[in-house]
């Protein structure tokens, strides 16, 4: 499946080798996999919370715009929500294409409309407290190159 | 009858996920000036429209979107996904 | 290990996992595997050569510079030599970083340099005839970039 | 003394992966020189030097390269790793 939202954990590793094993015609393929970091050794857990419906549907949209615009044999799309641990992959894209180019452009395009155009939001649970992480003007900007 | 749907700290600020209204705003604009007028914490969360964004019937919108045929309206900081 | 090359298969799903969890800091998370692509669909087998002793050292010196190039927590390739199979994975790299950027911009600075500066030639055996893939132009223009 | 070593089909085509030489060469480019004079098959795959690439002592080098102290030159044509 090409897009999956969902609470339960994935194995990135297996996720890879099925995206793979699915598009034997292609010579590249590119992974992205965001895990949650505890970059000061005090967070407890990362929330993310997510738009059901608009989710699945932007997703898409922007699984279907990279098939468009770039060279691709597949392209996937895996966002996790609810309580996350950290270290815990959080979410994954994966592209193939017949050249390296294209792959990696594609799952750089992926990322950067995944980030600013699918609702999600993450928290991060330190200490009792929890904040909402603030979005980055350097994500949005990130848009513009494509 | 709208169908208004809120996330994250907009969500948690308004203290609710959701409300139903009665409104005849033809637009984001105009609804977000309707919404300010209900109480503190709604004139608090549309006071800076820098850090909201909308989704009209689950399209991401300006806030100059019609409202025509509109049946949830959503409301929401910016997406922090990836 | 950092750098790894040999004749044996490898798992690409393995290493990523095995890579992801040694580098818990890092939240971003890139791969690319390059695998046996069979496009026409006769062809028997792809056979590498390679330098033994300099591809170990290109190799590393080319992991070494991405490491101080780009904000990394950790870079590795892998390649194999000896005959593969259509659909066998040839090689991989596979980055981590704090911010995706980064672990995008040094996996395709490791696929550059690994294509025009790796001594590694591939050839291509369909129907009893073996044939010496050609370098494109466009792998050496890659390295203009960076 | 000096160890060639020949990968691809520049191997193929010498039909040899390395041979041993004695030379008074400076520089890769005298190499070849000399090289393209010992038989045809040297003569053919030096040709042409736009499709060969040379290293000293297992670095990649120009062919203005000095060999003053190399032990090993190799010659192969533009890598197709990846």
């Amino acid at each position: 499946m090409s897009v999956r939202v969902g609470e339960a954990a994935f194995d990135p590793g297996a996720e890879l080798n099925a995206f793979t094993a699915a598009v034997a015609g292609a010579g590249a393929v590119v992974s992205f996999s965001g895990i949650v970091r505890d970059l000061q050794g005090d967070l407890e857990a990362m929330e993310i919370e997510h738009y059901p419906g608009m989710t699945e549907s932007a997703l898409q949209a922007i699984r279907d715009e990279a098939m468009t615009r770039f060279s691709l044999t597949d392209a996937m799309i895996l966002h996790r929500h609810g309580r996350l641990e950290p270290g815990a992959p959080i979410m994954m894209v994966a592209t193939a294409a017949p050249h390296r180019a294209d792959a990696f452009a594609a799952a750089e395009f992926l990322m950067d409309y995944l980030k600013s155009r699918a609702p999600f939001w993450k928290k991060e649970v330190r200490a009792g407290r929890a904040d909402w992480v603030a979005a980055r003007d350097e994500d949005e900007d990130a848009l513009k190159r494509w | 009858m709208l169908d208004l749907r809120y996330f994250a700290w907009v969500r948690e600020r308004l203290g609710t996920a959701s409300e139903r209204i009665e409104t005849e705003a033809a637009t984001v604009a105009d609804l977000i000036e309707e919404l300010r007028a209900i109480d503190e914490a709604h004139a608090f969360v549309f006071a800076d429209l820098g850090g909201i964004r909308a989704a009209v019937d689950q399209e991401l919108v300006g806030f100059d979107a019609s409202l025509d045929g509109a049946r949830e309206v959503a409301f929401f900081p910016p997406m922090t996904g990836g």
